[in-house]
């Protein structure tokens, strides 16, 4: 037998498959497809402090290998997640969730961590911190290491369990973003969020969503975000959530060679269901197919040498 | 919902551009009239939604229109071919309340997900009406179908090639109904809430990721809160629809 | 009988495709596959004062839907190129061609590009300010609008021919750095070079090319440089060449609706020798298609309204 | 060179991981043994290049290790499908500086391009000797083909499973010849070089990227300057090897 045990930050999951947010609502409805107990973890739909609709329909485009999304966030706001989304999913699923916060403001964040950081089910907070900052010319808080760096500040200051700042791609320099936020007291640091993508319909000649451009992710997006997690390994010392076009074991194993601890499945989900569960299943073998028994092991072992 | 595999019985043109396949496979997460699968096109990474036009205990008919390159390979496919597919998404049309002479409104690629709705709510013991809308004479299918079903059919064209000459709302004094239920374009639905002397049920389309809730791609605003089309749709009643 | 005809600058292209820098040699051996005068042009291999071996192999990487390269701008340095692969090209090919440019400091970029300027097949610059910048820590001229303006100004101080800047994807602000080029005097800018991705072997736990991490291209980053050129055409008043995964006729009209005057293929070539030749065979049916009989009407033909 | 559909007639296990594949189509492009073809595999972007075993006027045999998902997937086509191919790829092996008894060392999946050039030499009146190398005795394939071509085959395996146990240059000392021709892993080169008492030609691998001269990601340095392994490689000679 394998092992498949991960630790993020003392959290021990079963495995390191967690669904990314935004691709598994608050993960209840997914029980319809199979036991989520399997999954190491979830990480819920980007939670707000207000309720938000998001952006204006058609908010879903095809790609070559993957999808451009501008959902913009959709959320019942953070006082429903707790009264209503939580509870559903408690239902279902017995194990530490992942709670995704997103924010317009430093406060904003700041509050809904420190709701979040109150509820018994989460068990790490996720900061995203690709949003506009609407304080601030509407450059998203991830594109400076500086606005980074606050969100993280702020939001350690009001909560107690691990956070791991979600990082953007779409940036000149992730290493620095990525080590402003260790310094900042991130606990950890999840990697990429969706590159900013468009598509244009021929027959209308418009952006095919009507936000113009969206987040683009999916199998398409996988080599940038290996490589992100390759450098961030290299400069920062706390674990990495790697992300970004996984579909298959072996994505899962050549993300951690490159430095995840644990690995999101986003946009996979959304194609088939049942996804995250393939991949719990396939992975026992294919870590034996390329002689791994123990999964810690692999993390950072393309680094060696 | 069932994520299954499908063979292909048939697939055949049945009107310009407009294609009918058959599906064989497990039907058994079908609830109701107005459902729909979600399709998965080898070198597509999106699935495709298509209602289901009808279905029994073993098969499924779709009938779609060659919209762009999807829908294009979908025409190509051929018999004994394999196809995975989402089964049973989506809420469908609730039928309890179509009192006694439902009038069912079609237009182009809307008219599918109708057939197998009129086919129940004659079984059902009502006595629907039927009103099919097309822009020329070449798109007009399934007339004939609704007619075998016995139910009261009015086809109406754009340019008057066949039937009525206009839109759907111009046979609407041919009958007299307890309710409406209908699916087609979205000018063709706020003629149609305009019109409307009843309530009754509209089924939208949505560009989607998921097709089953996951992704929060296809949400419409509704009176009742934010609404997914591939969940809590694609059919809403008429009061609680945002125009 | 439709239009294909586009102007660079005062270049009349018969039709829009070109083949990308890097993808297509010095273009002459390319003549054995098809007769490459019906190109529009020809964007020759990036090309440096001095000779360069490049990077060592292995120096290229399978990615889903697209290819990482680490060639490393192997070429036999100007001198060379003028005498030799020049003269070679001008054989099969009688139309003018697009000198790419590259250089590891300011004084190189102008050194090579006044030499290309001289060459009467030369009818446009491209200045690649993708590489390195070895005088000021490595950061590559495009990851700034200032050092990409200064690149700029000082390769219009010494030619006078068109000059294109071809700026790389891998930046917070595309749209600043093409600002800063249009206001230092470019005459056009060529977007986008490739993506920084990296993959790794799950069996050598290495990663597959020697130099680690390398430009990712090919139909997988289709929508980032769609959305890049969409930003770019809003800001800037000069043509742009757009590139960056077309595959098809489509994706040529996708790209010229997003803003660009012209478009280049890459990783395409690679695959298919024949792909520019197929793409320019399908281009006025598909010009049909979508209703387009001259298709310099489709240029930024999705900013309406 | 010529991109063109190649018929899959058959494509079988010959050893362990092991598979020979003819094709057949348009094999006028061929002008050398030791050139390659490169693949078009469905769902890969890149080609892969595999080497010409051997070839008349209109089969291609090729011989491949499956090593990988590409090789993997090229196992399971089945006859009668459809391969693209660039054909005719690379210079292949110069056999006019052969003498009268060249000696063939092939190490693995390197023995395939040795056998076309075995035959040619043989047409062209030498006496070939023919070394070939594996790790054990189920990797071991084509000894039986080498010697119904009438010539003189020893065959190492480093366990001592089958033939000669060791290296190939452990059977240097069976042959006299005149030039070699070897292909191979990269540590049996380094051997070969230092084992060999004549001239000799090296077919090299590297990851490619077209695989006919674009994009020079295969190349190699050499004592008369950079070269394409896919272009003015794979073969190269002795003289110019920088190790
Ligand atoms: C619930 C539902 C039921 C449907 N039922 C039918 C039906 O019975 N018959 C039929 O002909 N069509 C139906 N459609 C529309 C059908 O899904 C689209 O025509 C089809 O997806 C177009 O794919 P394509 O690749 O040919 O077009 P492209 O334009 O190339 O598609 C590109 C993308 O846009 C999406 N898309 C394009 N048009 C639409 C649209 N109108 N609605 C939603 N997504 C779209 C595609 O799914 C794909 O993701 C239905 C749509 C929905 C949401
Ligand atoms: C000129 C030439 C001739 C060859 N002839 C043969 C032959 O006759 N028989 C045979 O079994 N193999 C041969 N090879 C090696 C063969 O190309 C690789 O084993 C094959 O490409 C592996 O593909 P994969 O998808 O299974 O492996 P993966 O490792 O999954 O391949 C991933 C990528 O690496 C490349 N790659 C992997 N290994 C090699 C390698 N050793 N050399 C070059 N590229 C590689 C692949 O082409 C692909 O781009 C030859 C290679 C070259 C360059
Ligand atoms: C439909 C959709 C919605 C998303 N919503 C969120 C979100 O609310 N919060 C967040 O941090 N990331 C969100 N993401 C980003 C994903 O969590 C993930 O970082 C990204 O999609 C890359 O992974 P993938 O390529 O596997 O999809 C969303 C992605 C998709 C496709
Ligand atoms: C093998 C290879 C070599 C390249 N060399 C150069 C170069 O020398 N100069 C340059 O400006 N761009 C170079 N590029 C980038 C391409 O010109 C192009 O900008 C990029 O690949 C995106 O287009 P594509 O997706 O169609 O490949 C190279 C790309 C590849 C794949
Ligand atoms: S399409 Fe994903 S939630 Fe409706
Ligand atoms: S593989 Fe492209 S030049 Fe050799």
């Amino acid at each position: 037998m394998v092992n498949t045990k991960v630790d993020l930050s003392g959290l021990v999951l079963d495995n390191p498959i967690i669904p990314a947010s935004g691709t598994f609502g608050f993960g209840y409805e997914f029980a319809d497809w199979y036991d989520i107990n399997i999954l190491g973890s979830i990480s819920c739909k980007g939670t707000t402090k207000e309720p938000r609709f998001g952006n204006p329909t058609p908010r879903i485009a095809e790609c070559t290998e993957g999808m451009i999304n501008s959902v913009g966030l959709q959320n019942p706001g953070v006082d429903k997640v707790i009264s209503e989304e939580l509870p559903k999913l408690a239902k279902v699923y017995n194990k530490p969730i992942i709670a995704n916060v997103s924010g317009f403001s430093i406060d904003e964040y700041a509050y809904t961590c420190e709701k979040m950081d109150a509820q018994p089910q989460v068990g790490i907070l996720e900061v995203n911190v690709s949003c506009p900052n609407v304080h601030n010319g509407g450059m998203s808080f991830g594109t400076s290491p500086e606005s980074a760096a606050a969100v993280t500040k702020a939001v350690k200051a009001v909560t107690k369990k691990p956070v791991y700042i979600k990082l953007s791609p779409n940036v000149t320099d992730i290493v620095s973003i990525a080590k402003a936020c260790e310094d900042a007291g991130a606990d950890g640091i999840s990697l990429i969020n969706t590159l900013l993508g468009m598509r244009i319909d021929l027959k209308t000649r418009k952006p095919v969503i009507a936000n113009k451009m969206g987040g683009f992710s999916g199998p398409a997006i996988f080599p940038v975000a290996v490589r992100m997690i390759y450098q961030v390994y290299e400069a920062v010392n706390i674990p990495i959530i790697g992300m970004g076009g996984v579909s298959s074991a072996r994505n899962v194993i050549e993300m951690m060679l490159a430095g995840a601890t644990a690995v999101q499945v986003g946009a996979a989900n959304l194609v088939d269901p049942c996804a995250c569960k393939k991949i719990i299943q396939d992975l026992p073998e294919v870590m034996k197919q390329f002689g791994i028994n123990d999964i810690t092991e692999i993390i950072g072992g393309s680094h060696n040498g | 919902m069932n994520n299954g595999l499908y063979t292909v019985v048939s697939n055949e043109k049945i009107a310009k551009d407009v294609y009918k396949m058959i599906l064989q496979g497990d039907t058994s997460h079908i609830k109701a009239s107005g459902q729909f699968i979600n399709i998965t096109l080898e070198g597509f990474f999106l699935r495709r939604p298509i209602s289901i036009c009808d279905y029994d205990d073993k098969t499924i008919t779709i009938i779609y229109k060659v919209v762009g390159q999807g829908t294009q390979q979908l025409a190509a496919v051929t018999p004994d071919s394999t196809l995975e597919a989402l089964v049973g998404l989506g809420n469908g049309y609730d039928t309890s309340k179509s009192g006694e002479r439902p009038l069912l409104i079609g237009g182009g690629v809307g008219v599918p997900p109708l057939y197998n709705l009129c086919k129940r709510l004659i079984s059902e013991g009502k006595k629907p009406g039927v009103i099919l809308g097309f822009n020329t004479a070449d798109e007009v299918f399934y007339e004939e179908e609704f007619k075998a079903l016995g139910a009261d059919v009015y086809v109406t064209t754009v340019d008057g090639s066949h039937g009525i000459k206009g839109f759907v709302t111009n046979a609407f004094d041919k009958v007299d109904y307890t309710y409406f239920y209908t699916c087609g374009p979205m000018p063709m639905f706020r003629a149609v809430n305009a019109a409307a002397k009843t309530s009754g049920q509209f089924s939208f389309e949505e560009r989607m990721g998921c097709g089953f809730g996951a992704c929060m791609g296809c949400t419409h605003k509704t009176k009742n809160g934010n609404k997914r089309v591939c969940k809590e749709g694609p059919v809403f009643v008429k009061e609680e629809i945002e125009w």
